[in-house]
């Protein structure tokens, strides 16, 4: 045992060594220690270093609220930087480092930052930098190098690149009644909820129920708080209507009483057992919340008050009995309201000699009159601490004080301490019932803001709502907790506290205005100064003040420093505090881990969608590429080819006998009913009521504005039958319109839409064989001519599989889309592979479909881009006169018809080199000396047909510039070259070969 | 008759995962029904429709959202207003296309297209919660009724077929990377495979 | 946000699409008047405040919604099916 | 007032920094100016700015219902760019670079901008070349441009997931190296201060309740401060634009006011130079002077004026963030806020005379305020000045809806909630 560590009393298992190291050097501490504590325990004051002077810092709370001891800790293989000490619990070989110093913790060059003070006041940087106005470095280069420093002075902790290995889990919860908050009043809330029958949720952030019972030193029901609390909470968990968590945070309250929470469900393990996450994210639906999150101790404000050893009063206390360790061997404390004193007497009681306690009130309750006798001092009344020395403390400055003026006088008496325990009164934690937007009410008499009217379902107990006693805490908690359930108040005897008759509000001191630099943000680094020289040029505003000077925006989030600022910045205007307002709590309450919220996406970020071919094509050695979700081959390379052989090899193959491609990822979607015909005769441009049963039709649709939406063919499988195909990518989008339209626009029509683009695998077979392949293999029905002609549709079956063919084309080839059910897939696929064996069928890829479709000027995505229209891309021939169809309105408006549009043309490469995706095309100029554009190639391939580079583009004027010369210009790749721009229908405009 | 290929693939495989500290939480398993079809009703033939498909399969179905009936070697669920997914034998969709008239309602075959996925165990509920945002409580979700959810972009109906038992039926093209997620999510309960 | 669906019940808003104002009235087919298809098309009703508006159930029963709810506090104050003749018979599951 | 500089810094520095004077003051609202602008944030002080400046008229009023500066100015994630598709967009937006170029020394304040580049990552072949259809874009619209491969991408921007067997593998990336970042804040205040020392009157906690009129004439507004006439009012209010149309009468518009969540990680050291776009969502990111990661996503996605988001889109820009960024899952994020979004029919600005005699509008900024501020004030300036547009301003009118002139930079329609 160390000599800071008491040898009884606590929650600690002193039985239980558990050794870590700190900055490379081996330590040990107790199961049940944080590492502040442990630290503590083992004399280290001294733990990390200020943002922006590098000042040494200690250990300052024991909980969220903590500015100071932020670690970089390392496990599982990555580093994790800036986690506050105080809420990291020991672990047998935990390894944290202190941060942002150099070379290192005790002696860091940064801190000559300090010398320079005065040169860094709030907003400093706004005011230069700007360097020269003429010259090399004109313009944002000077500014540029500055920032280079700065931004190495910045940041605290240093992250990692490596991928986090860890799982992390997202979990949904449903209840009748979350409580927030373990302390004596969320306990009661909780218990009261569940005995009235319903589903509760009682959160809490640290690894023990219990909450200041933990650390109060009070007697319930004549049993120490702490063991009342362990009592209660195990009766909690026992209920079946009850689910405890512990370890976990609350820490966004959004709409519709949907909070999210943070359990760290292995943070405190050395090793997790097997699928267990380390963070799992919940998000909680709750029917009522029971706000019980307590209070946040707040310092006062003086000069020197960042030194380590200065720590809040509560949080000295909490380590005496809870952790068993006296944070000093010398303990002063300062304070302007009771709750001090109860932190002397523990500290006493635990060991350690309390040497003043200095009060800036004239006088003080008869309660903590008896708990200074406790702790062995007189309290120095009407005094001040006005400064403090040492590295890390060791003597404090007193001097006489008045707080009804705040004037200082007499003389500056020293007093040796190595620990300073500071409480400026209690601020409750209203983060999460501000988050939704309303300002809460400022209490004149607790100085602090007390939670705003509800904006939703919850209700508050215990200091969160300013009942800052124990006994009121089980009385405002039990109180909710029935409300929540919907219960009657109830007149039962509650739990009896033993405590200190101590008085509740603080003197209205916040500052001590000494000479020195006095610290409002301790992680920030935001002084008192600083406060008052943004309300000197005019940053009086709360929101001002924060963005100017960065008070209250570090890890901690203002939990210390936001009412000490606000009255700073009241005094300076001379204004009460609640005039000058507050800032608006946001989410999170305290930082929440990325992975967490990313949770299972971290691993894998969006689902694979695959087509029931998927096996074959992987096996066969495909290349496979995203499109959307779906994995889709690229190409099928053999061994040494490159893409370009791969898709020039399959797409000859196609033109020369027979190719096969999965089209199972096109979107299909059944068109039921006796409406149907009509329905779509009012989707698409063009007729389809008029369309045979047994027949398909190509069909294009517009959004409303006019512009082309998506194109497919639509097969009418019966008389209210039809079966309509979308894009891949569109199929969505496509699904979702129509719906709109039914239910919003045309509710009276009866049409049913059912996605079936699952439902049927698709081939596409395509060349001068196709149709010999299939005679080969497909039984039950005829493929000829006169039973299946151009667009024609039959039922048969092959290889036994029950099969829909509809002969249509996408590659200009004699060309059928065979569909089977799914689960045939792979069965069909292999059976037409099988017949197109003798013709030495090749299976093709994107590439080769890309290829295929340009050279017949067939128009996909980008060219229906969202900004094109039906002429644009000579569709015009689709647009019916006879019937109004969606987007037939808008379509003509004069933006939509004009001459300059980019139209569709082809373009024939001159040089012989590629034309690349994305190049533009211009009339004249170079690499060196870019002409305008003109437009720009949309998808480009080289041509087996036709063995040159062609492409696709969208050229101001179109057709009109069909024969004319151009130029590619890729600049951003460095290509520049001559082009012919052609008609789009490059191969057999005629159309020949599928009529064939 | 040809044999339906699973969409699972290499992913399904036998076998017990994860932490089996108290045995496996969870079993996966794939169910397979014969056929699966939507049958949807024009606004005020829904009683109508439901009675046709009690014809056809025998399950009365009650009138409510959500409601749903497992039993006779069939089960059907409401995913819709007016809308079911029934679940059973080869020839379901050809009767329920016979009994279904074109004034009542149009019926779908959805054999190929989704797959129905299943989750036992004293787990399930913790396991099922992990990915959808709907409350498994036997209060809030009684045995045999249905919900249509999602879990990000995969589109999920499901139905609780027994106290701790439910049937997930997602699109096919997503059942490889869904049956992969639910797995994962089982792997802290312990799962087996079967 | 939760939109309480009258078939599904009340589910998280990342289930359901956002369609916009609901306010708005499509001119007939037929019509050719531009402004008035304009307007259709491109304006919208942007209250703070009381908002009558369509969303899809997508990851759900997939109807479309008649939701009124305030843009100011994001409170739903009622929700219909856009297709009235479901809402007869319609309840919570 | 003084200019700001090192040795100004020094000077007070050495007198206890008791001497500052507040950057702009604090005018009781007169009754009557030559031009009022309605909206104390980003383009509204610019635009003072330069109808000081540019066309010297100073007789100017910027009313602000809050804070100066509590919109999105002081709301967004900092990104100033012009890496744009369509010649407007790339002309004006290519201008307003070259104003942020020069404009710390214009307003004597340092805005921070440092050009620090932004990389576009793209994950599929067809993303590749629309990416590089931008790029070729702004080469030939005078901008600058680059493509990064997936070697350079590695170099550049370490910690990028750039392995084969991320869902959506990185194969490139268009990099436009002047574009950047920008304090937001200083932005506001720098113009604050720079219109101020010109002669404009600054009016914060002054919300506009109504329009004067005579006939159809706009000719002044009333306030929560009183009446104030002006020959011309100037409505530059993006996030409100549709909740000022209708105190004109003008109740249906084609905007939508839609909330945009941003997020912030706690501080750490330089981790990430430019800014960096993740192609398989909407994710973008970059790291402040002070040491945080920046980043945000999509809209929420629905009709709001509260300044706060919603969870699932948390989730998911957090999803985006690991899958560009695998390590930042041990990252914790420290704070998100929402901002409300003016989203136009077609995702581009209005920047225009009228819709009503007396009125100029400015509006419609979606998500792309902030870098425009610059070059919306100059041409907004010199809309209001001579009652016709500048040249780059020109093609943003409000009419080009019905005329169907659409400046549809991602080809997505009448769907706000989509650009």
């Amino acid at each position: 045992m160390s000599a800071r560590r008491t040898s009884t009393g606590g929650l600690i298992d002193r039985s239980r060594t558990v050794r870590f190291t700190f900055d490379g050097k081996t330590y040990t501490g107790c199961a049940g220690d944080t590492l502040a504590s442990a630290l503590l325990a083992n004399g280290i004051t001294l733990v990390g270093r200020s943002f922006k002077y590098h000042r040494p810092r200690g250990v300052y709370t024991a909980g969220v609220d903590e500015p100071n001891a932020l670690v970089t800790v390392f496990k599982d293989g990555v580093r994790e930087p800036n986690i506050p000490a105080t809420q990291i619990e020991l672990y047998e070989g935990l390894e944290a480092e202190s941060q942002n110093r150099f070379p290192s913790l005790d002696y860091d060059i940064s801190a000559l930052n300090q010398l320079a003070g005065p040169l860094f006041g709030a907003g400093f940087y706004y005011k230069t930098f700007m360097g020269p106005v003429v010259g090399p470095i004109k313009g944002t280069r000077f500014w540029m190098v500055c920032e280079h420093f700065i931004r190495r002075a910045a940041g605290l902790g240093r992250a990692g690149y490596d991928k986090d290995p860890v799982r992390y889990e997202r979990m949904n919860a449903f209840c009748d009644v979350l409580v927030l908050g373990a302390g004596p009043a969320g306990l009661m809330a909780a218990e009261a909820a569940a005995k009235g029958g319903r589903r509760v949720i009682l959160a809490e952030q640290e690894p023990r129920a219990g909450g200041a019972a933990n650390w109060s030193g009070e007697t319930i029901d004549g049993k120490p708080a702490a063991g009342w609390a362990k009592t209660m909470a195990e009766r909690l968990a026992a209920m079946d209507n009850v689910r405890l968590l512990t370890r976990t945070t609350v820490w966004g309250y959004y709409d519709g009483n949907n909070l999210a929470a943070l359990e760290r469900v292995g943070d405190h393990l050395a090793a997790r057992p097997p699928g267990a996450p380390r963070h799992r994210h919940w998000s909680i639906r709750a029917e009522k919340v029971v706000l019980a999150t307590g209070a946040f101790e707040r310092p006062i404000v003086f000069p020197g008050n960042d030194r380590p050893g200065v720590m809040l009063a509560g949080a000295a206390e909490r380590y005496a009995n809870q952790f068993g360790v006296v944070p000093g061997e010398k303990v002063a404390v300062f304070t302007n309201n009771d709750s001090a004193y109860r932190a002397a007497a523990a500290l006493k009681k635990a060991g350690g000699a309390v040497i003043a306690i200095i009060d800036v009130r004239p006088e003080i309750s008869a309660a903590a009159r008896g708990l200074a006798e406790e702790a062995g001092v007189v309290p120095l009344l009407g005094h001040a601490v006005v400064g403090t020395a040492g590295k890390r403390l060791t003597k404090i400055m007193v001097q006489r004080f008045d707080a009804a003026t705040g004037r200082l006088s007499g003389d500056v008496r020293p007093v040796e301490a190595d620990c300073l325990a500071v409480s400026g009164g209690w601020s409750p934690a209203i983060h999460l019932a501000s988050q939704a937007g309303r300002n809460p009410a400022w209490d004149g008499r607790l100085n602090a803001f007390l939670p705003p009217e509800p904006t939703q379902e919850w209700t508050g107990a215990g200091a969160f709502t300013g009942a800052m006693t124990t006994a009121e805490a089980l009385s405002t908690g039990r109180d909710a907790g029935l409300a929540a359930a919907s219960k009657k108040a109830s007149r039962a005897k509650l739990p009896e506290v033993a405590a200190p008759a101590l008085e509740v509000n603080p003197a209205p001191v916040f500052e001590i205005k000494a000479d020195g630099k006095a610290f409002v943000d301790l992680q920030n680094d935001v002084t008192a100064d600083d406060v008052r020289l943004a309300h000197r040029e005019g940053f009086v505003s709360v929101e001002h003040l924060k963005r100017y000077t960065t008070l209250g925006m570090a890890t901690d989030q203002g939990k210390t420093s936001n009412v000490p600022g606000l009255a700073i910045m009241a005094d300076a205007r001379g204004l009460p505090i609640p005039d000058v307002g507050t800032t608006r709590f946001r989410p999170p309450f305290s930082p929440v881990s990325i992975g967490s919220l990313a949770a299972e996406k971290h691993q894998h970020f969006k689902p694979d969608r695959l087509t029931p071919i998927h096996d074959w094509h992987v096996e066969r050695g495909a290349r496979m590429m995203e499109v959307g979700l779906w994995h889709r081959p690229m190409i099928y390379g053999d061994p040494g080819e490159t893409v370009e052989q791969a898709y020039i090899r399959e797409a000859a193959a196609v033109r020369a006998s027979v190719g096969i491609v999965d089209v199972s990822t096109l979107g299909k979607i059944a068109v039921k009913g006796p409406d149907a015909a009509e329905f779509l005769d009012r989707v698409y441009t063009n007729m389809f009521s008029t369309l045979a049963v047994g027949k398909a039709r190509y069909g294009l649709m517009l959004r409303e504005d006019g512009i082309a939406f998506d194109d497919g063919t639509t097969w009418r499988l019966g008389e209210h039958d039809f079966l309509m195909t979308t894009t891949t990518a569109n199929a969505g989008n496509v699904m979702q319109h129509l719906e709109y339209f039914l239910d919003v626009v045309w509710p009276d029509l009866r049409v049913h839409l059912t996605s079936v683009t699952d439902q049927w695998a698709g081939a596409a077979v395509g060349g001068p064989n196709a149709r010999k392949m299939l005679e080969a293999c497909v039984t039950r029905s005829k493929v000829d001519n006169e039973t299946l002609p151009f667009m024609g549709i039959v039922h048969g079956e092959i290889a036994g599989a029950p099969v829909m063919i509809c002969r249509l084309s996408f590659s200009g080839e004699l060309a059928y889309e065979v569909y089977c059910g799914a689960g045939h897939g792979t069965h069909v696929w292999e059976a037409l592979m099988e017949a197109g064996e003798p013709f030495g069928i090749t299976p093709y890829g994107m590439e080769a479909l890309g290829t295929l479709r340009i050279e017949k000027g067939h128009v996909t995505g980008a060219e229906i881009d969202g900004r094109t229209t039906a002429r644009d891309l000579y569709l015009d021939w689709m647009l019916s006169k006879k019937k109004p169809f969606i987007g037939s309105a808008l379509m003509d408006r004069e933006g939509l018809i004009d001459k300059n549009r980019i139209r569709l043309v082809g373009v024939v490469s001159l040089d012989g080199q590629p034309l690349g995706g994305g190049a533009h095309i211009v009339e004249k100029g170079s690499l060196e000396d870019l002409g305008e554009s003109i437009g720009h190639i949309t998808a480009f391939c080289y041509s087996p047909a036709l063995s040159k580079y062609i492409g696709l583009a969208l050229v101001k004027g179109g057709k009109a510039r069909h024969g004319t010369r151009a130029f590619v210009s890729d600049a951003l790749r460095k290509r520049f070259g001559p082009v012919e721009i052609v008609s789009h229908h490059f191969f057999d405009p005629e159309g020949s070969r599928m009529h064939g | 008759m040809v044999e339906r290929i699973s969409p699972l693939g290499e992913a399904f495989r036998p076998g017990t995962y994860g932490n089996l500290a108290e045995g496996p939480g969870v079993t996966l398993t794939e169910a397979t029904p014969v056929t699966i079809a939507e049958a949807a009703a024009w606004p005020g033939s829904a009683v109508a429709l439901s009675g046709a498909i009690e014809t056809v399969t025998g399950l009365s179905l009650p009138a409510a959202p959500g409601a749903g009936v497992v039993g006779g070697g069939a089960v059907a669920f409401s995913i819709g207003p007016g809308r079911y997914l029934v679940a059973g034998a080869e020839g379901l969709s050809t009767k329920l296309q016979a009994a279904i008239s074109l004034d009542m309602g149009t019926v779908t075959d959805l054999s190929h297209g989704r797959a129905a996925l299943r989750i036992a165990g004293p787990r399930a509920e913790w396991v099922l919660s992990k990915l959808f945002a709907l409350d498994f409580s036997p209060a809030a979700f009684p045995v045999g009724e249905g919900r249509a959810t999602a879990h990000h972009d995969i589109f999920a109906q499901i139905q609780r077929t027994g106290g701790e038992q439910f049937d997930i039926y997602v699109f096919r093209s997503f059942a490889r990377a869904f049956w992969q997620e639910l797995c994962a999510a089982a792997e802290e309960t312990g799962y087996e495979v079967r | 946000m939760l939109i309480p669906c009258p078939h599904c019940g009340p589910r998280d808003v990342s289930e359901f699409s956002y369609q916009g104002d609901a306010t708005r009235t499509r001119p007939d087919p037929a019509s050719t008047d531009v402004k008035a298809w304009h307007d259709y098309v491109y304006n919208r009703s942007n209250p703070a405040g009381r908002h009558s508006e369509y969303w899809q159930h997508a990851g759900g029963c997939r109807t479309h919604l008649l939701v009124t709810r305030d843009t100011l506090t994001h409170e739903i104050q009622a929700v219909a099916f856009a297709r009235a003749a479901l809402n007869e018979g319609a309840g919570k599951p | 007032m003084a200019e700001y500089s090192a040795l100004s810094l020094l000077k007070n520095a050495l007198t206890g920094n008791r001497n500052w004077k507040p950057a702009w003051r604090k005018p009781e609202p007169k009754p009557g100016y030559d031009v009022i602008i309605i909206g104390g944030g980003g383009h509204g002080l610019a635009t003072a700015y330069y109808l000081a400046k540019e066309h010297g008229v100073a007789n100017v009023a910027v009313l602000e219902k809050g804070w100066l500066g509590s919109g999105n100015i002081g709301r967004n994630t900092t990104i100033v760019r012009s890496n744009y598709l369509l010649p407007e967009s790339v002309r004006f937006y290519d201008f307003s670079v070259k104003l942020w170029e020069n404009l710390s020394h214009e307003l004597n304040y340092n805005v921070m901008f440092s050009q620090r580049g932004i990389l576009n990552l793209a994950h599929s072949p067809s993303q590749a070349d629309d990416y590089i259809r931008r790029g070729n874009a702004m080469l030939h619209g005078g901008g600058d441009g680059v493509w990064l491969t997936r070697d350079e991408i590695a170099r550049k921007v370490p910690g990028v997931d750039l392995s084969r067997s991320a869902r959506f593998p990185v194969i490139g990336g268009l990099l436009q190296p002047r574009a950047g970042t920008a304090r937001h804040d200083a932005v506001a205040w720098g113009y604050a201060r720079a219109a101020d020392r010109r002669g404009v009157d600054i009016v914060e906690n002054c919300a506009v309740t109504g329009f004067l009129r005579e006939g159809e004439k706009i000719v002044g507004v009333t306030t929560t401060r009183g009446e104030i006439r002006a020959r011309k009012v100037a409505v530059a209010v993006a996030g409100s634009t549709s909740h000022l149309m209708a105190m004109a009468g003008i109740d249906r518009f084609p905007i939508e006011s839609h909330v945009l969540q941003a997020f912030v990680t706690e501080a750490i050291k330089p981790y990430v130079d430019c800014v960096v776009t993740f192609g398989g969502g909407h994710l973008y990111m970059s790291q402040s002077d002070k040491g945080g990661l920046v980043f945000g996503g999509d809209l929420d996605g629905y009709n709001s004026y509260a300044q706060r988001g919603n969870l699932p889109l948390v989730e998911e820009v957090m999803g985006e963030m690991v899958a560009m960024f695998p390590a930042v899952a041990r990252l914790r994020l420290l704070r998100s806020w929402g901002g409300v979004m003016d989203m136009s029919m077609d995702g581009s600005p209005i920047i225009t005379k009228g819709p009503l005699p007396g009125m100029y509008l400015n509006c419609g900024w979606c998500y792309g305020g902030f870098k425009a501020t610059p070059a919306s004030g100059f041409s907004f300036a010199w809309t209001i000045a001579k009652d016709e547009p500048h040249v780059i301003n020109a093609p943003f009118t409000l009419s080009r809806f019905e005329r169907g002139a659409i400046l549809d930079e991602k080809g997505q329609g009448p769907t706000p909630k989509l650009h």
